[in-house]
């Protein structure tokens, strides 16, 4: 073990940590009514964030779901544009337009944020049949659930890229339900790294709970992606451990079968393994939780005191602005 | 009894599925969620997964499968989430359904009901927002319709299941935990006619579904300074029940259009265009329209009220045709 | 060779021997303005047609594409109702309101005629549907172009068919091109039977210009559909003899390619075949075209004779007609 | 120059692709077939593959690619074959490309063209003769444009190339081969404003893209009888300029629309609508829609004939609120 190795091993726990403080978080101002609409938590799926956007640079792209929150933190969003923007406040990352389901960053290249399942893949392509067109070296890493790959959109987008060998890692999180319908009452092949192979293009299945392994694959799938072998699929086999959103009863799980999977939270399974390589205390761990705490506390604030978008400007920026 | 407008649109599809065979409920998470909005919440366990049947996110498939089992005998109810995400089923409901009767010269029919959630109001931003009733009511070969009260909620279904043709219902989100009394007898009910919901002699208010409370309570509201509104529920978009809404006109000679859709191209064009295409000298004031904002639905708890419809806003322009 | 194969073989060339007539007489009545709008011809594909539909019944369900004239033939659909239907005439199968692309009988099951591209798979996947939930143990036969499977509409279908073990027979008539786009250049994996594979049904490609070889697969796949085991996919090889349309200059083939292909003509081949089996001769050859040609002659002038629809049912059977 | 509808269309994205090096053409067969109207004819061999780019069959991926590319930086030409296509690629239109900028908070932005061919008139019947632009010109965050005229053809595409949100250009295919003069330095045309084609003062005849002829023609009839109409050509469906109509209507006091949309819910109802609400006081007769019957297109000649609006059913408006 490296002191390089621990160092990332500490990072990928502190990224982790503040997705799943933040959306703990997030769930009280939901219940105090200072959130609204529909929000989805990222909570236990950590490991996919934290390890995937390591592996991109700023010239990269992303491109995501309603589900983007660990995300749009891993990208480097600040935790105050991402609760200003829930508060719909004009200080909010789409100043207050978007809410929780459309978080955007234009200066990060984080393309959101889309609500419509399968919706967010043709963006990804675009993008980057763009960025290969004008010579770019940047990969796509675009985000998916294992309910979008059963849209007409998924299909077209992966022949498509494949068609065209374009830099897009096509990262399908595979939670094992699209809301309350399980993968096997939605799909009749059932191993999704397998379907994605019959477009020619390279893919494999990734334990998306063990966020060290995430990274890892994500790596060698960015730097073949942008070796030009064309695009590759991803499936990261992870687990949602709150309902779809706040909206959702979930009555259509086994609460054993949520258990189960807890048992191999990403956070707790990489602290245990930092642990006994002897790179955590409860001391450290105790500082990561301060921080992010302090972190989310000024978010909190600012949040709370941020300015409302003015009425008068509703109908700004359903076109550019014009001079 | 007492009841709401989630039970009795759910009581209409219990009654279906007992007292015809042909009958079966088809959707995203129809089954074992109970339906998005719960509406179908404790069918599976009564008729079982033939009959309410979970889809994979296909929203294309599901409904033309919907289409191709109605025109081989079956009664399906196909259920979309919501209208957002029609538009991914568009070319199946307006190439297939509206089209196979009259392309076949009369040898096919597609006695299909497809069931939609509509509307903004609880902060779901531009993509979970729309109103789009309005398009379908252009498609000939479809009839439309939008209940907005729990007999309508009640008798709307049974009487579109015994239309020879394509029926889409739209049930307005905000509805669905409107409570009230239903008769214990209730059932089929005409879906030709519009209906007057209040009387008044000083201007008439055309709205329908999930804005006749909104007009209600604006008629309220001008009832205090002694204008009298008569409240039209159009009931059926398409066709459109124009002779009732003349009729009324032709008492009040002013007319008050309200519509959740974006103004330009909204259904209440076409009610504004009939009304003073036929009863021009009937109109003592130019008709008005009180509809959305032409942007795509902010999330922003105030900006979202500022662009739907509000009673304010229904006043105002009561007034002003009457002032 | 059994005398019963010998017949089978000339039932097999004369159904090619009528389609190639009576598109070759079509071509002539384009170019006298007799028929007008789009035309697909099929000659080159007969073999699929023939070969097909010969492993159906009266119960099973046939879904077509707009370059439909030879399926319909080969589903027992006259020359005359054809004709008189590209005439735009009252004794077309559609009463004129379909023209080529929108051929119907519903007395043999042959739901049309669809000219969306993509657009009758999930109606197959819907009288599949019924035909199962009605205990009905008809197959539903659905053709589609190479082109189409790049459509989503394509991956929702057979998603949806495997899923529920649905008795279609997807049938992929690969003629290489989609309109003027190569195989090559529609798809990144241009093996279709084995993309058809990935959804695990059972899937294979056949030489579409040997109409016994067709025949033999047909019969195999409806078997296995009728057992229950769920759908099967059929990719037929087969080419295009003449332009996508009668609009196509077809600038975009190698002429030497289409020379090639038709030194495999389905017709020829069988015939020499037939002729080196002694199961056919100069005499026979002759009956076989003179008996089509009085057909056709027929066909013609009855069309040429029948009544238009009235103008006053412009109208009619955009719904039901209400006694 | 003389030249034609098709070739001004082709000489600007020729000159776009040639100034602009951000431009490319995507579409179906826009290649190597040279575009379904053959409006590419010939771009391919001049700019090579990756800037006249094929696609498959594939609506929704290549028109949300487009979106993609112009987030990043590229002015894309897209054409949809025809509208009737374009229901595939409509929840990218609509929940992406219109929204993108407004969802984001005005960070994003989507400089982007879609092209496609629209209108019936050629017997191509129910599925392929739609006038749907109306739905489109309901959707706030896109410019919808019809170029009528050759030099509205060639000048519409580089206007709105330099727009700097989406852009939707209706080219009816009647008119493709409209042949007439176009000045050598044609360029760039205004696409804000309605334009007079005719000038008259006993009546406005309100129209846009495939009826333009139609109207004009009917103008000409009437002018026979000493009835001088005004012929407004709309251009921009969205923004509609509704000024240049009133004005108009100020002087005429009598208006006819003619749509080859459905009537109900047509284009035609808006600016009925809006000349009714904000002319009342102005109109010496009811406005009148000639629009096309609500029927599914039928192939027949005849019927189609009486389906479509046609100059005789424009004189008769125009007398009528003449008469
Ligand atoms: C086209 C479309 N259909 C339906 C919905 C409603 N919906 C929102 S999320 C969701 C489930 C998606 O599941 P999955 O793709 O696995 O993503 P997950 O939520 O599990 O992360 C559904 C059905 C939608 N937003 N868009
Ligand atoms: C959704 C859609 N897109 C485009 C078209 C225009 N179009 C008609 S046929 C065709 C080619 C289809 O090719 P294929 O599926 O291989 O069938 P083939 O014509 O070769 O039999 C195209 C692009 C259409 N009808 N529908
Ligand atoms: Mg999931
Ligand atoms: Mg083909």
């Amino acid at each position: 073990m490296t002191e390089l190795e621990a160092k990332l091993r500490t990072e990928l726990l502190t990224g982790m940590v503040r997705i799943r403080r933040f959306e703990e978080r997030c769930v009280e101002l939901y219940s105090a009514s200072k959130i609204r609409g529909f929000m989805h938590l990222y909570i236990g799926e950590e490991a996919v964030a934290a390890g995937l956007l390591r592996a991109l640079g700023p010239e990269d792209a992303v491109v995501s779901t309603y589900r983007e929150h660990g995300l749009a933190l891993a990208r480097g969003l600040g935790m105050d544009v991402l609760l200003a923007e829930m508060f719909g406040k004009r200080t909010g990352c789409s100043r207050g337009r978007g809410g929780s389901m459309h978080i955007f960053d234009a200066s990060r290249r984080f393309y959101g944020g889309n609500a419509i399942v399968g919706g967010g893949l043709p963006l990804a392509v675009g993008l980057a049949l763009a960025d290969r067109m004008r010579d770019r070296p940047a990969v796509t890493a675009c985000l998916f659930g294992d309910g979008a790959v059963a849209e007409g959109e998924f299909h077209e987008c992966m022949n498509l890229a494949a068609l065209w060998r374009l830099p897009v890692m096509f990262c399908c999180e595979n939670n094992r339900y699209a809301m309350g319908t399980a993968l096997s009452r939605e799909h009749a092949e059932t191993d999704l790294a397998l379907r994605a192979s019959s477009y020619g293009m390279r893919s494999w299945a990734v334990d998306g709970m063990d966020v060290e392994l995430v990274a890892d694959a994500a790596r060698r799938a960015a730097d073949t992606v942008r070796a030009g072998a064309g695009p590759c699929f991803l499936e990261l086999r992870t687990y949602r451990f709150r309902a779809h959103s706040l909206y959702d009863p979930d009555r259509y799980r086994d609460k054993a079968e949520i258990e189960r999977w807890k048992e191999r939270d990403p956070i707790t399974q990489l602290a245990a393994r930092m642990r006994a390589d002897g790179q955590l205390d409860d001391t450290v761990l105790a500082e990561i939780d301060a921080d992010v705490a302090a972190e989310l506390d000024r978010a909190v604030a600012a949040a709370e005191e941020a300015p409302l978008e003015p009425v008068e400007d509703l109908t700004r920026h359903v076109y550019a602005d014009r001079g | 009894m007492k009841t709401t407008y989630r039970e009795a649109m759910r009581e209409a599809i219990r009654d279906a599925l007992t007292t015809d065979e042909r009958v079966f409920l088809m959707g995203e998470d129809v089954g074992r969620y109970g339906g998005c909005f719960g509406v179908s919440l404790g069918l599976l366990e009564e008729f079982g997964p033939e009959r309410v049947r979970d889809t994979p996110l296909s929203e294309s498939a599901f409904v033309g499968a919907g289409i191709g089992a109605a025109m081989a005998g079956m009664r399906p109810i196909v259920e979309i989430m919501t209208v957002n995400f029609s538009m991914l089923a568009l070319d199946q409901i307006l190439n297939n359904a509206a089209t196979l009767r009259h392309m076949s010269g009369g040898q096919l029919g597609v006695p299909l009901v497809i069931r939609m959630t509509t509307g903004a109001g609880r902060q779901l931003a531009a993509q979970h927002s729309h109103s789009l009733e309005g398009w379908y009511a252009h498609i000939p070969g479809l009839r439309v319709l939008a209940p907005a009260t729990i007999e309508d909620a009640r008798g709307m279904l049974p009487s579109a299941l015994d239309d020879p043709d394509p029926v889409l219902i739209f049930e307005h989100g905000s509805l669905y935990n409107m409570a009230g009394e239903l008769a214990d007898d209730a059932g089929p009910v005409d879906i030709d006619r519009a209906a007057i919901r209040r009387h008044g002699r000083d201007l008439t208010l055309i709205t329908y579904g999930g804005t006749l409370p909104t007009a209600l309570a604006a008629a309220d509201e001008l009832a205090v300074d002694g204008v009298h509104a008569e409240v039209i529920d159009l009931r059926s978009l398409r066709p459109l029940d124009e002779h009732t809404v003349l009729e009324s006109v032709a008492t009040t000679h002013r007319a008050v259009i309200v519509d959740e859709g974006w103004r330009s191209g909204s259904l209440a064009a076409e009610v504004s265009a009939r009304i003073a295409e036929q009863a021009l000298y009937e109109l003592d004031a130019p008709v008005r329209r009180v509809c959305s904002a032409e942007v795509p639905m902010p999330y922003a708890k105030h900006l979202e009220d500022a662009a739907l419809p509000q009673v304010a806003d229904i006043v105002v322009a009561g007034r002003a045709v009457t002032g």
